[in-house]
C-alpha cells in the first residue's frame, strides 16, 4: 500500500467514522447489533456469551443458509460493560437496515434503552437478566427479559434452598444471607428477597459488596459472625471467586454458597481454584459439548476454524451455551415473525411481534438439537420472560455436574411484584399500559 | 506543569472574535441543519459535556495548578442533585435547577478541597481520590438520591426552558450548546481578570504569591469551588441532554481519568483546550475503531481493537506531555501560524 | 525535585501590642532606638537540622537606605532575609518593620506591611505575560471579588485600571515596554530578573528585600541592575535591603553594608568603614575556612 | 453472641484486617522504591503487577515448568522496567513531579492494554500450592494463605532493606535517594540506576501479582490493586518502606474493624473511601505522612 493510497484509506475511514455508520445491508439481511464487551472487568462474560450468540447466527446462516434464506449479519460495538458506551453504540447502530434486535447484556445499558428502543420500536433482549419490571410486556412492548427475570431467580434459589431443606416450610427459623455486588444489578433484587423472607420466616441479611468485590473479608467476617445456614452469591466479575476463596478462608462449608445466574461460569470458578470445590450455582442452560446444538457448531464451526472463541476449552463453557440459547431464541422469534409477515428481512416492529409470539415446546426444542439445553419457553403479550425454570449445578474442580432438575419459581407470588414495578414506571412516564387481548 | 500557553492577551481583537463568531454560527446554525441524528445524539453532545466538565477541570489543574482525579464524582453530584430538585420541586426553571445543581457540586467540591490548604502534588491528587469513591458510594447507597430506585440508576425528565422544550436531539443539543457558550465565555472572562491571574500565581510560585499578597488559601478554595461548579453543570449535561439515564457506576474513576487526559492532550490552562482535548477523546476512539475494521476487517474482534485504542490513547498522553506539553491548542497555533502567517 | 510535602505550619504572630517593644529584647543587650529604622531585627538566632545559621545577629536598615548584606556561602545572609520576609521564624529574636514587632513576621500580610521582595531563584510566575507578573504585584490592592471581576465593571474595572496603569509605569521605569506581552518564562535570565524586581516595586513598597539580584549576570547586566536599584530608591525613596556577592557593585552601590560571616554580623557600616574592617578581611581573604562546602541554609 | 463484647472475634478481625493490609504493603513497596529514587508517583505500578501476573499464567499454561515460567517473567519485567526509563522516564527528566504523575496514567493504560491485547483477557486461575484451610488459634480463624502471604513480604523487606544497606547498587540508590544533586556530581549515573529500579519495581510487581493473583484469580481487577495501595501511601508517606508497611497495617486493620463494626450504620459498603477518609484525616494533622521526610522549603 502506498503511503496515498493509506492516506487515503484513511480519509475514508475517518469519514466513515464521522458520517453514519451503516453496515452493509440487503433486503434480504437481518441485522444483528451487538453491545458486546470483550474487555474491562466483565470480558470474561462478553466473550462467552458474544462469541456463543455469533457462533449460533454463523452456524445458521451457513448450514442453513439464513433463516428462510434471510441472511443473518451482525456487527461488534465494545462497551466495556458501560453505559455510556451501550448508548454510543446503540445511537450508531441503530441506523443500519433491518435491525432485528439489541442483547446488551447489561442491565444498566438496558435501563438506558428504556425509553430509547420504545420509541424507535426495536426490541431489547435480556436474557437471563434485566430490570424486573419489563416483564410486564403491557407496560414494556419492547423489552424481553427472556428464560428467567431477577424475581424468577431469586424465588428459585429460595425455592432450591427449601428443597435441600426437606420442603419450604422448614425454611423458618434458617438463616440466609444474601451477598450482592455493589451496583444496579445487584440491588435489584433486594426487595424480592425481603418478600420472600416474609413468607418462608427464615431470617434474612443481605450484605453489599463495593465494586469490584475484590476484597471481602468484612463482609466474610460478618458472615462468619452471624452463622447463616446459607449464603446466596448474587455476583458479577472478579467478586465471584474472592467469595468463595474469602467462604473457605473463613471456614464457611462453600456447599451451602449459592451463586445465581452471574455467578455460576467457569470463569467465576476456576481462579478460586480448589476452595471452589463444592460450590452450587444455579443455571438456566447446563454447560457441557454433549448437546445436538454444540455438536453442530463444532462440526460446522470450529473444525474449519470458523468459531469465534479464542480458547476452544471453552467451547460448551456456562456463557457459551448461554450465548447459544440466546441465539435460538433471536432467530427463532425472527422464524415466528416471519410466519406473519413473510420470509424477508423484518423491522424491529415486525421481529418485537415475533418475540412476543415465541413458542418453543421441547419437541421444537430437541429439533433445533437444544434437548436439555433449554427449557420450553412461551412468551406472550403480558409475560415477557416465558418460563423461569431453572437447575442448580456443582462444580466438582474440573466440570460443572447438574444437581437439580428443572425447579420453578413462585410466579404467581411474583407476578403482583411485577406489575406493581411496571405501573410504578408507567405512572412515572405517563405510559397507558397496552391490555394484552388474547 | 509549567503550561505557558496563555490565551490571547487582547481579547478584543477582531480576529478573536471573528473565529468565536464563526464558529458560533457553524455551531448554532449550521449544525442543526446538516448534522445527522447520530452526529448529534452520540458525538455533538458528549462533546459538548465533556468539554465543560474540562473547561472545569482546567481551571484547578490548568490554571491553579491542583490535578484533581475526582472530576466524575463533582459530575455526579451535579447530575443527581438537578435530578432531585427537579423531581421534588416541580416547575423549578431550568436555568435555576442548573445553578442549584453547579452549587450543590461546588460545595462537595469545597469540602473536598479543603485537604489543598495544607497538601500539594500527588498528595493532594491522591486525596481527591476520596470525593470519588465517597460520592460514588453515597448515590449508590442512599436510594433516595435515585427517588428510591435501589439500583440507583435515575430518568432525567424532558428539558424545557420556560415552556420551550427542548426535548428532541436537536434541542438537547441546542441546549447543551447554550449552556457551554455561556459559562465558556464566563471563564474568559474569569481567567483574564485577577482572579485568574491569583490561580496562575500559585500554580507558577506558591511562595511568591503568598509573598505579594495573594489569598493562596482562599484562591485555593476558589479555584476548588468555581472548579465544581462548572463540573456539575458539566453532569447535569451529561446525564440530562446526553445520556438521559445515569447510574452512579457511570461517573467513575475511569471518567475521572478521561477528564484529566482531555486536557492534558487539549491544552492545560487554554480554554481552547478543553474543546480541542474533549473533541479528540470523542471522536478518537471511532475513528480508530472504524480504521481497524476497515484496515483489518474481521481480523480483529472488537476486543483487540478496544486495547489498541487504550494503549493508543495512554501513549499519546505521554507523547503529549513529552513532545508537547502545551497539548493540541499549541500545535494547532503552530500549524495556523504557518499556513496563515498573518495572524 | 521531591520537594512534595505539606505548606508550612501555619503562621501565628504577636501583634504588637502583645509584645512591649524593649522588654522582649535578650538581657544585657542595649538596643538602639532608632525611629528613622523602617526595618530592625533584633538578636535573630535560627538553626536547621542543628546546624546554626544564624546566632544573635542585629540588624537596623533606616529608611530611604540602600543596606547590603554580604558575606561568604553558608554565612547566613539569606536566613536573615527570609527572617525578615517571614518565610523563616527564627528560634530567638523578633524583627520590627514600621514600629511592629514580630516573633514571626506574617507572610501573608508582608505586602500590606509595605514589604515587597525579590527570590534568589527566580520566583516569576512563568505561564503568565511580563505585564501581568507586575499586574499581579499589585494584588494586595485588589477588593473585587472574583463575581465582580467576571462582570468586569464597576470596582473590578477600575482596580484592572488603575494595576494596569502602574504596572506600565514601572515598565517604562525598567526599560521592559518592549517585552511586556512576553510569557515570562521564555525570556532571557537577566530580563527574569528585571521583571522580578518590577513585580515587586509595582505596590510601591516601603523595603524591598532583594536576595541576591546580579547573581548569575554578565558585568553590563550588573551595572544595568544596579543602576535601577539605585533609580529606584532615588526616584521612590525606597528602603533597600540587598544581598549581593560581588563586593564591587555592593559598595558603589549601598550606603550601609553589613558582613556576615559564620552565621554572626562582624561588621556593619558604610562601604568604607566595613572595607577597612580587618575581621571582613580575614573573613575574605585571610583566613580560610571551609565556607565553601558548608551548605547554604537557605 | 451473648450480648458480651465477643473478644475473639475482635481478635479474629484485627488478624484479618492485619493480613490484609499486608497485601497492600506489598504492592505499596513497588511505589516507594520508585518514589525514593526518582520521585515520581507510578500509577502504573497496579498495571505492572497485572502485567507481571498475567504473564507468569499465561506462560504456566503454556505448559512451561513453575521456575521457567517465573524466570522469564523476571526477564519480561526487567526488559519492562528498562523499556520505561527508556521511553518516558528519560525524556521527561526534570519535568515537574506531577508531570511525571500524569505520564504514568498514561503509562497504566499502555500497560493494561498490551498486557491484555498480548495475553487476552481470560480469567485465569493462579494456584501457588497453598491450600487455604484457615488455622485455628483458641477460636480465631487466621488465613493460611495469608500467613504465607505475610512471610513472603517480611521476606522481601528484609532482602530489601539489605540490598540497600550492603550492596554497592543498594547504596547508589540511597545516595540518589537522599539527593539527586550531588549523587550527579559524585558521578552516579541516573539513568542507569532509575533503569535498575524501575526494574526492580517490576520484580516487587512480580510478587505482588502472584499473591494477589493468587487470591483473585489472575484477570484485569488486579490492576485496580493500585487504588487500595494509595492510602496506605499517603499514610505512610511516599519515600518510606517502613511506612508502607505500618500504613499498610493501619489501612487493612481500621478498614476492616470500620467496615465489621461502624460500617453497618451507614449501610455497609463503607470500605471502599473509608481507607482514603482515614489517610485524609491523618494527613491533615501530618502533612508529610507517618515517616516520611519533612523538607524545608528553598526558596
Amino acid at each position: 500500500m502506498s503511503f496515498t493510497s493509506k492516506l487515503r484509506s484513511f480519509a475514508l475511514a475517518t469519514a466513515l467514522a464521522l458520517s453514519v455508520a451503516t453496515p452493509a445491508a440487503w433486503a434480504d439481511e437481518q441485522y444483528f447489533p451487538l453491545q458486546s464487551y470483550r474487555v474491562g472487568p466483565y470480558a470474561a462474560g462478553g466473550t462467552g456469551f458474544f462469541g456463543g450468540f455469533i457462533d449460533y447466527l454463523n452456524l445458521v446462516n451457513i448450514r442453513d443458509g439464513g433463516v428462510n434464506g434471510v441472511k443473518l449479519t451482525w456487527d461488534e460495538c465494545e462497551t466495556q460493560y458501560e453505559v455510556e458506551r451501550g448508548v454510543e453504540c446503540y445511537e450508531r447502530q441503530k441506523t443500519a437496515k433491518n435491525v432485528a434486535a439489541f442483547n446488551p447484556l447489561s442491565l444498566g445499558i438496558q435501563i438506558a434503552l428504556l425509553e430509547r428502543a420504545t420509541a424507535d420500536k426495536i426490541p431489547v433482549i435480556t436474557i437471563d437478566h434485566g430490570m424486573t419490571a419489563t416483564s410486564d410486556g403491557r407496560v414494556f412492548p419492547y423489552f424481553f427479559p427472556l428464560l428467567m427475570n431477577p424475581p424468577s431467580e431469586t424465588s428459585a434459589i429460595i425455592n432450591y434452598i427449601g428443597q435441600r431443606e426437606g420442603g419450604l416450610d422448614k425454611l423458618k427459623g434458617k438463616k440466609v444471607v444474601v451477598l450482592y455486588h455493589g451496583s444496579p444489578y445487584g440491588k435489584e433484587t433486594i426487595p424480592i428477597y425481603e418478600l420472600l423472607a416474609e413468607k418462608y420466616g427464615f431470617e434474612l441479611q443481605q450484605i453489599e459488596v463495593p465494586h469490584p468485590g475484590s476484597d471481602q473479608q468484612s463482609q466474610w467476617l460478618t458472615i462468619r459472625r452471624l452463622k447463616p445456614d446459607y449464603v446466596v452469591l448474587r455476583g458479577w466479575g472478579v467478586m465471584n471467586p474472592v467469595a468463595i476463596k474469602s467462604a473457605q478462608k473463613v471456614g464457611f462449608p462453600v456447599d451451602h454458597l449459592i451463586g445465581n445466574v452471574w455467578s455460576n461460569s467457569e470463569e467465576d470458578v476456576i481462579p478460586a481454584g480448589s476452595a471452589a470445590k463444592g460450590y452450587i450455582s444455579l443455571i438456566t442452560q447446563p454447560s457441557g459439548t454433549e448437546f445436538p446444538v454444540v455438536q453442530e457448531i463444532i462440526k460446522t464451526l470450529y473444525d474449519k476454524n470458523l468459531g469465534n472463541l479464542e480458547d476452544k476449552k471453552r467451547i460448551g463453557s456456562v456463557y457459551h451455551n448461554l450465548g447459544i440459547v440466546n441465539g435460538i431464541l433471536n432467530v427463532e422469534a425472527i422464524r415466528t415473525a416471519q410466519e406473519k409477515f413473510g420470509n424477508r428481512a423484518l423491522t424491529g416492529e415486525e421481529v418485537q411481534w415475533g418475540f412476543e409470539h415465541l413458542n418453543l415446546d421441547e419437541a421444537k426444542i430437541a429439533k433445533l438439537g437444544g434437548a436439555g439445553l433449554l427449557q420450553q419457553i412461551h412468551v406472550t403479550c403480558a409475560d415477557h420472560e416465558g418460563q423461569g425454570s431453572v437447575k442448580f449445578q456443582q462444580w466438582d474442580g474440573e466440570k460443572w455436574n447438574l444437581v437439580s432438575d428443572w425447579i420453578k419459581p413462585d410466579r404467581e407470588l411474583l407476578r403482583p411484584v411485577i406489575e406493581a414495578a411496571a405501573a410504578k414506571y408507567a405512572a412515572e412516564k405517563n405510559i397507558t399500559p397496552r391490555t394484552c387481548a388474547e | 506543569m509549567t503550561a505557558v500557553t496563555i490565551e490571547s492577551r487582547k481579547p478584543f481583537s477582531l480576529p478573536g472574535w471573528a473565529a468565536t463568531a464563526a464558529v458560533l454560527g457553524v455551531a448554532y446554525v449550521g449544525v442543526p441543519l446538516l448534522a445527522s441524528n447520530y452526529v448529534l445524539e452520540a458525538l455533538l453532545i458528549p462533546f459538548l459535556a465533556l468539554s465543560l466538565a474540562a473547561l472545569g477541570l482546567n481551571v484547578l489543574t490548568g490554571y491553579a495548578g491542583m490535578v484533581s482525579l475526582g472530576s466524575a464524582a463533582f459530575m455526579a453530584v451535579g447530575a443527581y442533585t438537578a435530578y432531585n430538585v427537579a423531581l421534588r420541586l416541580p416547575g423549578t426553571p431550568l436555568p435555576l435547577v442548573l445553578a442549584v445543581a453547579g452549587f450543590a457540586a461546588a460545595a462537595i467540591g469545597l469540602l473536598f478541597g479543603l485537604p489543598s490548604l495544607r497538601l500539594r502534588g500527588f498528595y493532594l491528587a491522591v486525596s481527591t481520590l476520596a470525593a470519588q469513591f465517597f460520592v460514588q458510594w453515597a448515590l449508590t447507597k442512599f436510594d433516595w438520591f435515585s427517588n428510591g430506585n435501589s439500583s440507583g440508576v435515575i430518568d432525567t425528565p424532558p428539558l424545557s426552558v420556560f415552556g420551550i422544550g427542548f426535548d428532541g436531539t436537536i434541542g438537547r443539543y441546542l441546549f447543551a450548546l447554550t449552556v457551554v457558550t455561556v459559562i465558556t465565555f464566563l471563564v474568559h472572562r474569569l481567567v483574564i481578570s485577577q482572579t485568574g491571574r491569583n490561580f496562575i500565581a500559585i500554580r507558577d510560585n506558591e511562595t511568591a504569591a503568598r509573598v505579594i499578597g495573594v489569598p493562596v488559601l482562599r484562591t485555593k478554595l476558589l479555584a476548588f469551588g468555581i472548579s465544581s461548579f462548572i463540573i456539575g453543570v458539566a453532569g447535569v449535561l451529561w446525564a440530562f441532554a446526553y445520556l438521559r439515564t445515569v447510574e452512579p457506576a457511570g461517573f467513575n474513576l475511569d471518567r475521572s481519568f478521561q477528564i484529566l487526559f482531555i486536557i492534558i492532550i487539549g491544552g492545560l490552562a487554554s480554554i481552547r483546550g478543553a474543546f480541542f482535548g474533549a473533541a479528540l477523546i470523542v471522536v478518537f476512539p471511532l475513528v480508530l475503531s472504524r480504521l481497524g475494521s476497515f484496515l483489518l476487517g474481521g481480523l480483529f474482534d472488537s476486543g483487540v481493537l478496544d486495547m489498541s485504542q487504550r494503549i493508543v490513547l495512554g501513549a499519546l498522553i505521554i507523547i503529549f506531555l513529552i513532545a508537547e506539553p502545551d497539548g493540541l491548542v499549541a500545535l494547532w497555533d503552530r500549524f495556523r501560524r504557518r499556513v496563515f502567517p498573518g495572524t | 525535585m521531591g520537594v512534595e510535602r505539606g505548606a508550612v505550619a501555619f503562621e501565628h504572630w504577636a501583634y504588637p501590642h502583645d509584645l512591649p517593644l524593649e522588654a522582649e529584647a535578650d538581657e544585657g543587650v542595649s538596643l538602639p532606638v532608632d525611629h528613622e529604622a523602617i526595618v530592625a531585627a533584633h538578636a535573630i538566632s535560627i538553626s536547621f537540622g542543628g546546624v546554626k545559621a544564624l546566632s544573635d545577629v542585629d540588624l537596623t536598615v533606616r529608611a530611604g537606605q540602600i543596606h547590603a548584606i554580604i558575606g561568604p556561602n553558608g554565612a547566613g545572609k539569606s536566613s536573615l532575609l527570609n527572617v525578615i520576609g517571614g518565610l523563616y521564624q527564627a528560634d530567638h529574636g523578633t524583627v520590627s518593620i514600621s514600629g511592629r514587632r514580630f516573633r514571626k513576621v506574617p507572610t501573608q500580610r508582608l505586602a500590606r506591611l509595605g514589604v515587597a521582595r525579590t527570590f534568589q531563584n527566580l520566583a516569576l510566575f512563568k505561564g503568565l505575560s511580563v505585564l501581568d507578573n507586575v499586574v499581579t504585584g499589585r494584588v494586595s490592592a485588589a477588593r473585587a471579588t472574583f463575581v465582580e471581576n467576571i462582570i468586569g465593571l464597576g470596582r473590578a474595572r477600575r482596580e484592572e485600571e488603575s494595576a494596569r496603569a502602574a504596572a506600565l509605569e514601572i515598565i517604562g521605569f525598567l526599560d521592559l515596554a518592549e517585552v511586556k506581552d512576553r510569557v515570562a518564562g521564555t525570556l532571557p535570565y537577566g530580563i527574569q530578573k528585571r521583571v522580578e524586581l518590577a513585580r515587586a516595586l509595582v505596590s510601591k513598597p516601603r523595603l524591598v528585600l532583594l536576595d541576591e539580584p546580579m547573581a548569575g549576570m554578565t558585568a553590563t547586566e550588573k551595572q544595568e541592575m544596579a543602576q535601577f536599584v539605585k533609580a529606584t530608591r532615588d526616584s521612590f525613596g525606597t528602603t533597600i535591603i540587598l544581598i549581593e556577592h560581588d563586593i564591587g557593585v555592593v559598595m558603589g552601590l549601598s550606603d550601609r553594608v553589613a558582613v556576615l560571616d559564620y552565621g554572626r554580623k562582624i561588621a556593619d557600616g558604610s562601604p568604607e568603614e566595613v572595607q577597612k574592617d580587618q575581621a571582613v578581611i580575614d573573613a575574605y581573604l585571610g583566613v580560610a575556612h571551609d565556607g565553601e562546602s558548608q551548605q547554604e541554609a537557605a | 453472641m451473648d450480648g458480651g463484647f465477643d473478644w475473639s472475634f475482635f481478635v479474629e478481625v484485627l488478624t484479618g484486617g492485619l493480613l490484609s493490609g499486608v497485601m497492600y504493603s506489598l504492592v505499596a513497596i513497588g511505589f516507594v522504591l520508585i518514589y525514593k529514587t526518582s520521585g515520581v508517583l507510578n500509577f502504573a505500578q497496579g498495571s505492572m503487577v497485572l502485567f507481571a501476573a498475567l504473564t507468569f499464567v499465561s506462560l504456566l499454561e503454556k505448559g512451561m515448568p513453575f521456575a521457567v515460567a517465573l524466570a522469564l517473567t523476571l526477564i519480561a519485567m526487567i526488559l519492562l522496567g528498562l523499556a520505561i526509563e527508556r521511553a518516558v522516564l528519560r525524556p521527561l527528566v526534570n519535568k515537574a513531579p506531577i508531570t511525571l504523575f500524569m505520564a504514568t496514567l498514561g503509562l497504566a493504560y499502555v500497560i493494561e492494554g498490551s498486557a491484555q491485547l498480548i495475553w487476552g483477557t481470560q480469567v485465569h486461575g493462579l494456584d501457588l500450592g497453598i491450600e487455604d484451610v484457615p488455622l485455628e488459634f483458641s477460636g480465631v480463624l487466621v488465613s493460611t494463605f495469608d500467613l504465607f502471604a505475610a512471610g513472603v513480604a517480611a521476606v522481601m523487606v528484609i532482602a530489601l532493606t539489605l540490598f540497600f544497606r550492603y550492596t554497592r547498587v543498594g547504596l547508589a540508590f540511597r545516595a540518589v535517594a537522599d539527593d539527586q544533586f550531588a549523587a550527579l556530581a559524585v558521578g552516579l549515573r541516573l539513568p542507569h540506576i532509575w533503569a535498575t529500579v524501575w526494574a526492580a519495581a517490576g520484580i516487587v510487581a512480580l510478587v505482588a501479582g502472584l499473591l494477589w493473583g493468587a487470591r483473585l484469580g489472575v484477570q484485569f481487577s488486579l490492576s485496580l490493586i493500585v487504588l487500595k495501595a494509595l492510602p496506605v501511601l499517603v499514610l505512610g508517606g511516599f519515600d518510606s518502606i517502613a511506612g508502607a508497611i505500618v500504613g499498610g497495617l493501619i489501612i487493612g486493620a481500621t478498614e476492616k474493624l470500620g467496615e465489621v463494626y461502624i460500617g453497618d450504620y451507614f449501610g455497609g459498603g463503607i470500605e471502599s473511601w473509608l481507607a482514603y477518609a482515614v489517610a485524609l484525616v491523618f494527613l491533615l494533622i501530618k502533612p508529610s505522612g507517618l515517616f516520611g521526610q519533612k523538607l524545608v522549603e528553598r526558596v
